[in-house]
């Protein structure tokens, strides 16, 4: 229970401080702190392989994507302007709501109780499980990506007319 | 060594299938398509000898295998093939003749862009007239019969962008339709009163003695016999592919094709296919020989019909000015003799006729094609003249096939052919009369000949394309060659003394003697005639194209007509066709007044239900649709006002709504 | 306090963080990553029910996971060439002046 | 460290002494604390190998490297305060009292946390990297079921590291490397891990005691069952190689910190104690890069032949390290440097296809493992034209239409 209260506590820190700096780049290098805290998470948990996918996709691939949209949308000149601040007390009122709706749900609902041991689910039944029956998700998936990738080429690669520089 | 009769269906499967895969061979490689048609048509060749051997090693029995085609309600409908001496001699004529026909167009289509496709319509063409020849019913003998019309048709057309091709093609392909007609119309009732169309079927096909006796011994309208009536009604079609009197009209239009496929045409193959389906059902056609009280024999109409064809061909040839329209009248003569021949009860000397008729006219074709092709498509023989030295092969061939044509004595094959038929018509027992007519046609014929033989070989070149013409290559010659021996070898098969022919085609048949009388007078009058032609075109050649003909200066309305054709076609332009045109424009008004009156009232019916309809609808029933589409719009009018296209607001209206919903499965109880 | 009851608060408060961050910032970048927080939030669920559940040895929530992951790879691919194909259209990424598809 | 499964006692002498020596340094303690203090050694022991194995290996380069260019190399510094000179065997003492003596430089528009987490991160992340593979019968420091993932996922995340470097300098040669070693780093990762799945999937694991374990034994009695003796084996390991050397930033694929056109990348604005974090996190990811290779594809820390299995474990696998390093050093030493459009080419066009092809090979290899003998040699012949033929195939249309280029103005 330490550990996973110093996670989350990591992890929930990293989250709202990125959210609240102003430049980009350390927002984005905390949310991936904060992505390798879930990460932890996983691996505290008992989800070896998904902790590593976790890594390896979000910091490893996502982060860069991240990263480079970031330097190639930067604002020309100057610092970035200021947020309007009329959304911010409404979004945070929002946020605290739904916060206190699903703690209320979560300690309210009758929650299954499970053995509390760590489940004997390794690699191999995972890769036995994606395989077997879900193997036709996982084609769909692959399907999904390769399509993602071809379709982010063509977004990002397509070039207007008004784009003169 | 004997072919199977099971395996006939190779002798024309095999020129018709080099004719499907001719037509897939890429159009730059003639010489393939060549090949494979003369190489198909050769194994066609010798698998009709093998049937030959087979049929003759015991002409009485006849081999057939019979198939089933398809099943019908009530029956099967069987096809069945035949090996007997007619058809498998027949077959081997043809295989042989347009082998030699192949190789010569070798050599005369040797620059046709569209050699490839002329190849291909002869591969088909030889390809069904085998299977016409072979076929044990009347059903796959009516089908390889259309094959060989339409590949006549493809044939003659084959130069269709000459307007002068396209027509003949046309009109051939039309008359032997009507004539068809008849041939079909004689099938279905044979299949309705028989119930079978098989030929020869172990004692049930038409041609034996049950279905004969059955169809002999009832009657139909105005006495006929059944037997008569459907013979004159094959009769109708055979007429039709043979080109009898009524119906010739085509025959000598068709020379608008390439002179291999005159040949083709008129020598051999396809007109002998009239004859030979003449000779096929000639029992049918004798069946009513026997009653005496019919008003008139179905051979007797075969008889009249052939002499007046021969006297007929003869005379127009006469005037004619194109040396292939001249043969072709030749052609038209020599079939009506094959169809007296048939008439008078001497069907194995019309088929000898054909043997000898298929080798000195296709003969006198392919020289005269030689002839063509050495003179750059001069046709005309008033601008020919003076060859015999510039296309010696050719002259000589050309005055063999003359000669044998003439029936000049002893040496020619035609001489002992149309000996046979002058003896049978003299031996006729209804009328003597054909016996003079065929007997006034050989001297025409001699004549004729004559004309043509000193018109174009003798006396000086009277155009352009004879002066500078040269002898053809070998592709062209020896195939004439070989034609001009055959001219001259084939005659001794069927000689008074030694008939083997007719008595290997009708092991019933029986020489009548003393025919040393009629020979003499036979050979008299081809004297007279060779000396008259000698004596108006020999001795004196034309030596001018615009020289008038000798017998213009005679007889000059006369030679007229002859020269008119005696005014078949106008005179068919001015009946059927002025009556085709008649009903035409009668349809027509009836169509512009009463149908389309009729039309018009409707239509004004049915507009005035629909101008009713319209008002009701709109005043009615779209009211409370528009009210609903106003409705609609107006909402959606509305609801796009919430479409602000900023994304924040969209992601706040989720929030809300989740929340929203959260709260009322919270608050709900939805346990 | 269960421990699934704590994992399960945990990634609520990851969520809420997520939903903050989509509601109130106006730069595209950071809505994406609040989104793709959300998304992990939702993950974390996954394995917390997985670790905690009924039948954990028939992996449900570990396959799902993993598809998620998958999932949110192609949309954080999507999403940042859209914001770029934006930052084109309009020399910015903010949010609030992408209207174009006002109704 | 954990002690693998297998029995510890039927080990020899020799390979059970760093077990020895562990224990008798922490036998004394109670359990839970043993665990923390044997992992604690654990570490000190890798950091202190691998430090030891970088400082030799910048001398053992910049050796090798003046042989190859026929000049002697650092040959002045021995033992300091001494005249023994070793060869200059104490170059990279000199070379680290140099280093940590010189001024730390941090330019005034930088992002001073990001700069100084840039060279930690790195080499931490660099450092993590060596807990998955097994150095030993007995020696491995942490087992993990999908220890490959983790290897990859640990590796991935340096690129980050290099990102905050090029970043935080604020320097546009700085930031042009950064972006230049990520579009690297990201194009070969592909071919690196697809290169990798052939031997997880032979081998069955994802773990790299499972994957050393399934290359045990000998074919005919002396030819060990090593992946790269396989024909897939060899075409993975050779793309594997070459991903690596791009990995690392090795030349012939050093262009994000090509002195020549960038000053030094992302190291520009970097000195003193920070560039040499840099320096040693780069030679150590290589380090564990040939490690990972000498696991997947040399057999791990196995013997070659059968009669040399009484030499330890750790030796074997140590010698083989150094041999793939010296390769590295070779190539470096050999190639000239590829330019970036070249280099993508060579990831996209060439490693890419060729590594999804070879996994068809190595699936059919796996399908075709149990025929008989007599079909054993069609077997490799297949194999071995399927590794061949794209092979040529594929590398004739990458150098199609390439001549020498010719500079008419230069």
């Amino acid at each position: 229970m330490t550990a996973l209260a110093a996670i989350a506590l990591l992890t929930l820190a990293a989250a709202a401080i990125a959210l609240a700096l102003r430049d980009l780049i350390h927002s984005a290098l905390l949310l991936i702190a904060s992505w390798v805290g879930i990460a932890a998470f996983y691996l505290w948990a008992g989800a070896e392989f998904v902790a590593f996918a976790q890594v390896l996709i979000y910091v490893g691939a996502i982060s860069m994507v991240v990263l480079f949209a970031v330097l190639l949308t930067r604002p020309p000149t100057g610092p970035a302007t200021r947020e309007p601040s009329g959304r911010a007390v409404p979004g945070f009122l929002a946020g605290g709501a739904v916060l206190g709706l699903l703690a209320g749900a979560v300690l309210s609902s009758p929650l299954p109780a499970g053995t509390g041991a760590a489940p004997a689910f390794g690699v191999r039944e995972l890769g036995l499980k994606l395989l077997g029956p879900h193997a036709g998700a996982l084609l769909a998936t692959a399907a999904l990506l390769t399509v993602a990738l071809l379709g982010a080429v063509v977004l990002a690669a397509a070039r207007g007319k008004e784009d003169a520089s | 060594m004997h072919l199977p009769v099971q395996l006939t269906w190779l002798i024309p499967a095999l020129p018709a299938v080099a004719a499907a895969v001719i037509a897939a061979v890429p159009a730059r490689r003639p010489g393939l398509g060549a090949g494979l048609a003369l190489a198909a048509l050769a194994g066609s060749l010798i698998l009709a000898l093998l049937a030959l051997a087979g049929a003759l090693a015991d002409p009485a029995a006849r081999l057939i295998h019979t198939f089933t085609w398809f099943d019908l309600g009530h029956g099967a409908i069987r096809l069945g093939w035949l090996l007997d001496p007619l058809g498998t001699l027949l077959a081997v004529m043809v295989a042989t003749v347009g082998l030699l026909i192949f190789t010569f167009s070798l050599g005369y289509l040797r620059d046709d862009p569209r050699a490839k496709q002329f190849f291909c319509f002869l591969s088909l063409f030889a390809g069904a007239m085998l299977g016409l020849l072979l076929a044990n019913s009347l059903l796959l003998l009516f089908l390889c019969w259309e094959l060989v019309g339409l590949a006549s048709y493809l044939l003659i057309g084959f130069w269709f962008q000459r307007p002068a091709a396209a027509r003949a093609a046309r009109k051939a392909f039309i008359t032997t339709r009507i004539g068809d007609l008849g041939l079909l119309l004689g099938l279905v009732w044979l299949q309705d009163a028989t119930g079978t169309l098989l030929l020869f079927d172990g004692g049930r096909g038409v041609l034996e003695t049950e279905a004969l006796g059955a169809l002999a011994g009832a009657s139909t309208v105005g006495g006929l016999a059944v037997s008569t009536a459907i013979g004159l009604l094959l009769f109708c079609g055979a007429a039709g592919k043979s080109g009898q009197v009524p119906l010739h009209v085509w025959l000598p239009d068709a020379m608008e094709g390439p002179t291999p496929v005159s040949a083709l045409i008129h020598a051999a193959p396809m007109v002998a296919a009239g004859v030979f389906l003449v000779a096929r059902v000639y029992p049918l056609l004798a069946a009513d020989l026997a009653l005496a009280s019919v008003p008139v024999h179905a051979l007797t109409v075969v008889a009249t019909v052939g002499a007046i064809t021969a006297l007929f061909g003869a005379a127009v040839a006469v005037a004619q000015d194109d040396i292939k329209r001249v043969l072709a009248f030749s052609t038209v003569s020599q079939l009506g003799y094959m169809m007296l021949a048939a008439g008078t009860g001497a069907w194995t000397a019309a088929i000898f006729h054909l043997l000898t008729h298929a080798c000195f006219q296709a003969l006198l074709f392919l020289s005269a094609g030689s002839v063509i092709h050495a003179t750059h498509h001069e046709q005309d023989i008033r601008r020919l003249g003076g060859l015999r030295r510039r296309l010696p092969v050719t002259c000589a061939t050309f005055t063999i096939g003359m000669m044998a044509l003439a029936g000049v004595p002893f040496l020619f094959s035609g001489f002992w052919s149309k000996e046979a038929i002058l003896h049978a018509a003299h031996g006729w027992s209804v009328s003597a009369l054909p016996f003079h007519v065929a007997l006034a046609a050989v001297a025409l014929t001699a004549f004729y000949m004559t004309r043509l033989l000193a018109e174009v070989f003798a006396g000086a070149p009277r155009g352009h394309g004879a002066e500078t013409a040269h002898e053809s290559p070998a592709v062209m010659t020896i195939p004439l060659v070989l034609l001009a021996a055959a001219s001259i070898g084939l005659g001794f098969l069927g000689t008074p003394w030694w008939p083997w022919l007719q008595s290997t085609l009708d092991p019933a048949f029986q020489p009548e003697p003393g025919g040393a009388g009629l020979m003499a007078v036979s050979i008299a009058l081809v004297a007279a005639g060779i000396l008259a032609g000698w004596s108006r075109y020999g001795r004196l050649p034309r030596t001018s194209p615009e020289a008038a003909d000798p017998l213009a200066r005679i007889v000059p309305r006369l030679h007229r007509a002859l020269a008119a054709r005696l005014g078949c076609d106008e005179l068919y332009a001015a009946t059927f066709g002025r009556l085709c045109t008649a009903l035409a424009a009668a349809t027509t008004a009836l169509d512009r007044s009463v149908w389309d009156g009729c039309i018009r009232l409707l239509a004004q019916l049915g507009a005035y239900t629909g101008l009713v309809s319209r008002e009701t609808d709109e005043d009615v029933l779209n009211s409370g649709f528009n009210a609903a589409g106003d409705g609609l719009r107006a909402g959606g009018r509305a609801y796009s006002r919430t479409q602000t296209g900023d994304a924040h607001g969209y992601v706040w209206m989720l929030a809300a709504g989740f929340v929203l919903v959260t709260l009322a499965v919270l608050l709900g109880g939805v346990r | 306090m269960s421990p699934l009851q704590a994992c399960l608060l945990f990634s609520s408060a990851l969520f809420s963080l997520g939903l903050i961050a989509v509601l109130v910032r106006s730069n595209a970048i950071l809505v994406l990553l609040g989104v793709e927080l959300m998304l992990n939030a939702a993950n974390l669920n996954f394995i917390a029910f997985w670790r905690y559940g009924p039948a954990p040895a028939e992996g449900h929530g570990v396959v799902f996971v993993v598809f998620a992951l998958a999932v949110a790879a192609a949309e954080a691919a999507v999403g940042l060439a859209l914001v770029i194909a934006l930052h084109r259209h309009q020399r910015n990424v903010r949010l609030g002046e992408a209207r174009r598809l006002r109704g | 460290m954990n002690p693998p499964a297998a029995d510890p006692l039927a080990a020899g002498l020799l390979e059970r002494l760093p077990l020895l020596a562990r224990d008798a340094l922490t036998g004394a303690l109670p359990e839970p604390w043993r665990w923390w203090a044997n992992s604690l050694l654990a570490i000190l022991a890798i950091i202190f190998v691998f430090s030891s194995l970088f400082a030799l290996l910048t001398l053992t380069e910049r050796k090798v490297l003046a042989r190859v260019q026929n000049r002697p190399g650092p040959n002045r510094a021995g033992l300091p305060l001494t005249r023994f000179r070793l060869g200059g065997l104490g170059q990279p003492l000199a070379d680290g009292i140099k280093m940590l003596t010189k001024e730390d430089i941090v330019p005034r528009g930088a992002d001073p946390v990001l700069h100084f987490l840039a060279p930690v991160v790195l080499l931490a992340l660099s450092l993590l990297t060596f807990a998955v593979i097994p150095y030993g019968r007995l020696l491995v420091p942490v087992e993990l079921e999908a220890g490959v993932l983790y290897f990859f996922a640990a590796g991935a995340a340096t690129e980050l590291a290099l990102f905050m470097a090029g970043w935080a300098s604020r320097n546009k040669y700085s930031l042009l490397a950064a972006m230049r070693a990520l579009a690297q780093l990201i194009s070969y990762e592909l071919p690196l891990l697809l290169a990798v799945v052939p031997v997880v999937l032979l081998a069955g694991s994802l773990s790299t005691t499972g994957i050393v374990a399934a290359q045990a034994g000998w074919d005919l009695g002396f030819v060990p069952r090593w992946f790269i003796l396989t024909p897939w084996g060899l075409a993975s390991f050779l793309i594997f190689l070459t991903a690596a050397l791009a990995e690392s930033n090795r030349s012939p694929f050093d262009l994000p910190e090509a002195e020549s056109e960038l000053i030094a990348g992302h190291l520009t604005e970097y000195s003193g104690f920070k560039y040499a974090l840099f320096f040693m996190a780069e030679y150590l990811g290589m380090t564990a890069l040939a490690g990972l290779g000498v696991t997947l594809f040399l057999g791990g820390w196995r013997a070659p032949l059968p009669f040399l299995d009484f030499v330890p474990s750790y030796a074997w696998f140590g010698l083989k390290l150094l041999a793939l390093l010296f390769v590295f050093i070779w190539i470096r030493a050999t190639f000239p440097r590829l330019r970036i459009d070249q280099l993508t080419r060579l990831a996209w066009k060439f490693l890419v296809p060729l590594a999804l092809l070879n996994l068809g090979t190595a699936a059919l290899w796996a399908l075709t493992a149990g025929w008989s003998p007599a079909l054993q040699p069609l077997r490799w012949l297949g194999a071995a034209a399927l590794v061949a033929g794209p092979f040529v195939l594929l590398g004739r249309g990458l150098t199609a239409g390439l001549r020498p280029r010719t500079y008419r103005f230069a």
